[in-house]
């Protein structure tokens, strides 16, 4: 490329918008269809147990809850590759999907989801 | 040179049996003749084959390793597999590599993996794939079990 | 050095800033001409043929995803190809389409990436990052379609796990106009820029015969003259409908194969653009969904072949007749072309090297599914000072 | 200036300009990629002084990606002693935090925090590029509570001596 040729596509570039998302890194949607966190609808659960035998990562274990007679499952995002196969299998259609991205965490124990959490939420 | 058919080429070593999907076929042969068929292919089509996979099967009921060679062949579209039976507590099968030296990277990884050994491979070493710790040791054969840590 | 030949072994990598990836190259040179080249491997390995083993036909589809993440959709249809080919079922039309469509999205992604390493190795870093920049708008379109922009997870056993919208066409086609274009510009510097043009031409040469010999696959290999392309010697899912060309070059160089991914770049687009005008309807599965998919699978194998955008992939698997494979064997393009394309870095100068080996489209996780190196562990023949020679040439590699 | 001055400088410059280690331990590329995206002009981490480093001895954060192979243990042990004080440690996908979908193999040890401790994880498979932007941001953070801790122990001499050590290793 000639020199006037690359003055002419830098002064061009100069008045260009940026390609960056200037937004900070958390406001960043994306798009409907994504594969984010998923969670489970336990009162529609009825504890089959399916989606832990047929997750790809094992991420899904079945725990007791005190004063409920049923297992639920329990979800580790550190170990969910967010395949989707529990939201396919379930036979009830208990799993809520959403776009919403994994977030990031200092501490492993957090990035869990529980049936405590829902039904403490529930009651609280 | 007019290209033959491919099962009037192998007649002498067997069978020529088709799979499910057009193109595909198999043929059994023994484990001494593989060398030969090659070369045979080889010479037939011009070197317009290429060796695809090699892939070992460990039968462990039967206490043999199958050996299956996949190999495309340009001219005729069309992938042929050669097995070959190899016993397992003796598995050793004639290397290739001389004919085809694509078949170098995969005979080492079956001779790392599944512990076979190549006779005239100079390019053999263990560990290949595997760690430094289990050098020893052929994980794909289905008597290994891996040691708890 | 009158006295003597005066060999050093270079060790390079396995942290190897330029292609995020762990493979080490030792290196024996004398002066500047390269002598030997002993591909030390095994820092990825994750022991993927033995795991597969152990899980159901069902996980193992998200299971040998991961083997890859640059071709993971390529992995997936291979492995379904195979069970398919095992389980005897007829994939419908609108799946098979929709297929293609993932793969060749997944081709342009990946042509583009390495196209862009390539650049960036030979130390035209503009050109490295206009490229990326293009390249997130495939990786929106895969999102788009699949719901992830790396790991797809779209094949399925007889099908496709999502269906495609009419809206969404209209937004991919909008996309693959503006790639196109910008391809343009970009095959014009590839083919005119005085320092590309220089750093590789005439480098890393393979012919015709040494290339069917090593078994190359892929771009390598139709850089090289040789017409192996498993879209047509094999036609799967929709390429025998889809009307497509290969693209082959004569040169053998590192320039050939790379003009060859320009071109397969213009060949996707046009095929997206035929498999969305062309889209059958109908369902996306054999079945009335996806959990009514067969439970049991028969005894026998199943072979799955697929082009991926590095060449051939291959799945043999076996079945006994259980709910786990007998055996998945997994053959990746990369693992020929690394290990067996080393031939061409032979008699090359040692500035030349990251140039010829980026050119493979070197995918370690693929070639070795389970592996790292140890670069001064082994062999300490090199003396300290040596080492900081090392560094100097593994900044040639950043 | 006093040496409390040079360790504040050196909090200060390691807040405003984070240079970043990325280092495959075993990853299946997909991440390493994301990790690339996220460097180029779409989310430009340039912005917040965020830097890819070639060499460990110039990195405040080590990115990891996959889980941790058996033959790249001892490497990402090396790696993690050569980084100079204060140092995060970033576990980036579902591989690097627990193994994923490879959990149970012959070759490899799970995740990173077996081997080296974690500081941020972030979770996905893998993680979008803006995520891995956010997780880094934390890391920052992490850094700088961990530059403060150094600031108040570090006397001449400990400095010295740290400093020696990384070089040597």
């Amino acid at each position: 490329m000639s020199l006037p040729k690359i003055m002419g596509e830098a002064l061009r570039n100069l008045f260009k918008k940026p390609s960056t998302i200037m937004e900070p890194p958390d406001k960043i949607k994306p798009t409907e269809d994504y594969r984010g966190m998923h969670r489970v609808n336990y009162d529609k659960c009825i504890g089959c147990s399916l989606c832990a035998i047929e997750c790809p990562a094992m991420a899904i274990t079945m725990v007791p809850i005190p004063d409920k007679k049923k297992r639920y499952p329990k979800i580790d995002y550190g170990k969910c590759v967010f395949c989707y196969r529990c939201v396919e299998v379930c036979p009830v259609n208990a799993y809520i999907v959403s776009n919403e991205k994994p977030k990031s965490n200092t501490k492993r124990q957090i990035i869990l989801h529980t049936p405590e959490e829902w039904f403490s939420r529930k009651e609280g | 040179m007019g290209a033959p058919s491919l099962s009037e080429l192998l007649r002498e070593f067997g069978e020529l049996k088709p799979y499910k999907r057009v193109n595909r076929y198999y043929i059994n042969i023994d484990s001494s003749q593989l060398r030969s068929v090659i070369k045979k292919l080889k010479e037939a089509y011009n070197g317009e084959i290429y060796l695809s996979s090699i892939t070992p099967v460990d039968y462990i009921k039967d206490g043999v390793i199958e050996v299956n060679y996949e190999i495309q062949i340009l001219p005729i579209n069309t992938l042929i597999v050669l097995k070959t039976k190899i016993p397992r507590d003796n598995a050793v099968i004639d290397s290739i590599v001389d004919i085809l030296p694509g078949a170098k990277v995969l005979e080492q990884e079956a001779h790392d993996l599944m512990g076979i050994s190549f006779n005239g491979n100079p390019y053999l070493r263990k560990p290949f794939l595997l760690p430094e710790e289990l050098a020893e040791e052929t994980p794909l054969r289905k008597d290994w079990k891996p040691k708890t840590r | 050095m009158s006295e003597g030949k005066y060999i050093v072994e270079i060790p390079v990598g396995p942290q190897h800033p330029a292609l995020h990836e762990p493979i080490s190259l030792r290196i024996k040179v004398d002066g500047e001409q390269v002598i030997d080249v002993n591909v030390v491997a095994g820092y990825n390995h994750r022991g993927v043929e033995w795991l597969a083993e152990r899980r159901t036909f069902y996980q193992n589809i998200f299971l040998v995803s991961r083997v890859c993440g640059i071709c993971n959709a390529v992995h997936g249809a291979a492995y379904v190809q195979a069970v398919e080919d095992l389980l005897g079922i007829e994939v419908p039309p609108r799946a098979r389409y929709l297929r293609t469509l993932v793969m060749e999205l997944e081709r342009i992604h990946s042509h583009m990436l390495i196209l862009a390493v390539l650049a960036e190795v030979l130390g035209f870093e503009t050109l490295f990052m206009l490229m990326m920049r293009d390249r997130e708008r495939i990786m929106y379109l895969k999102e788009l379609v699949t719901g992830n922009r790396v790991h797809a997870d779209y094949m399925f056993v007889g099908g496709v796990r999502r269906d495609l919208s009419t809206e969404k066409k209209d937004t991919i086609l909008k996309h693959l106009a503006y790639i196109e274009e910008r391809m343009k510009y970009y095959e014009k510097v590839w083919s005119e820029d005085p320092i590309i043009l220089k750093r590789t031409q005439g480098i890393g040469i393979a012919t015709k015969s040494q290339a069917l010999a090593h078994s190359l696959v892929g771009p390598v290999a139709r850089g090289s003259n040789v017409k192996n392309d498993v879209r047509f010697t094999d036609p799967y899912d929709a390429y025998d409908e889809i009307p497509f060309n290969i693209i082959t070059r004569d040169e053998g160089d590192t320039w050939a194969r790379m003009m060859v991914r320009i071109d397969e770049i213009y060949e996707s687009i046009n095929m997206i653009k035929y498999i969305l005008e062309h889209l059958p309807t109908g369902p996306i599965i054999p079945w009335k969904n996806i959990k009514a998919a067969p439970r049991r699978f028969p005894k026998g194998e199943g072979i799955g072949r697929v082009e991926a955008p590095r060449g051939e992939l291959l799945y043999h698997i076996v079945s006994d007749g259980g709910v786990k494979p007998y055996r998945v064997k997994i053959r990746t393009p990369s693992i020929l072309n690394i290990h067996n394309g080393v031939f061409m870095l032979l008699n090359q100068y040692i500035a030349d090297i990251p140039a010829i080996f980026t050119s493979f489209d070197p995918c370690i996780s693929c070639a070795e599914r389970v592996t790292v190196i140890d670069k001064e562990g082994k062999k300490k023949n090199i003396p300290w000072r040596k080492l900081a020679d090392v560094s100097y040439v593994r900044k040639l590699f950043r | 200036m006093t040496f409390v001055g040079i360790i504040s400088v050196i909090r200060w410059g390691v807040k405003r300009s984070p240079w970043i280690l990325h280092f495959n331990t075993g990853a299946c590329n997909g991440c390493d990629i994301e990790v690339l995206a996220a460097i180029t002009p779409f989310y430009d981490p340039e912005r917040y002084g965020v830097k890819l480093s070639p060499s460990p001895r110039h990195a405040d954060i080590i990115v990891v990606t996959g889980l941790v192979t058996r033959k790249a243990a001892e490497r990402l042990k090396r790696i993690y002693e050569q980084i100079p004080e204060p140092k995060v440690v970033v576990a980036i996908g579902a591989c690097a935090i627990s193994g994923g979908v490879f959990q149970g193999s012959y070759a490899h040890h799970g995740g990173v925090d077996r081997v080296i401790p974690v500081d941020v994880y972030i979770p996905g498979c893998p993680p979008r590029p803006d995520a891995i932007l956010k997780g880094l941001l934390e890391a920052v953070e992490v850094l700088e509570e961990k530059a403060k801790i150094v600031e108040r122990t570090a006397t001449p001499t400990t400095y010295r001596t740290s400093v020696a050590a990384t070089n040597g290793g």
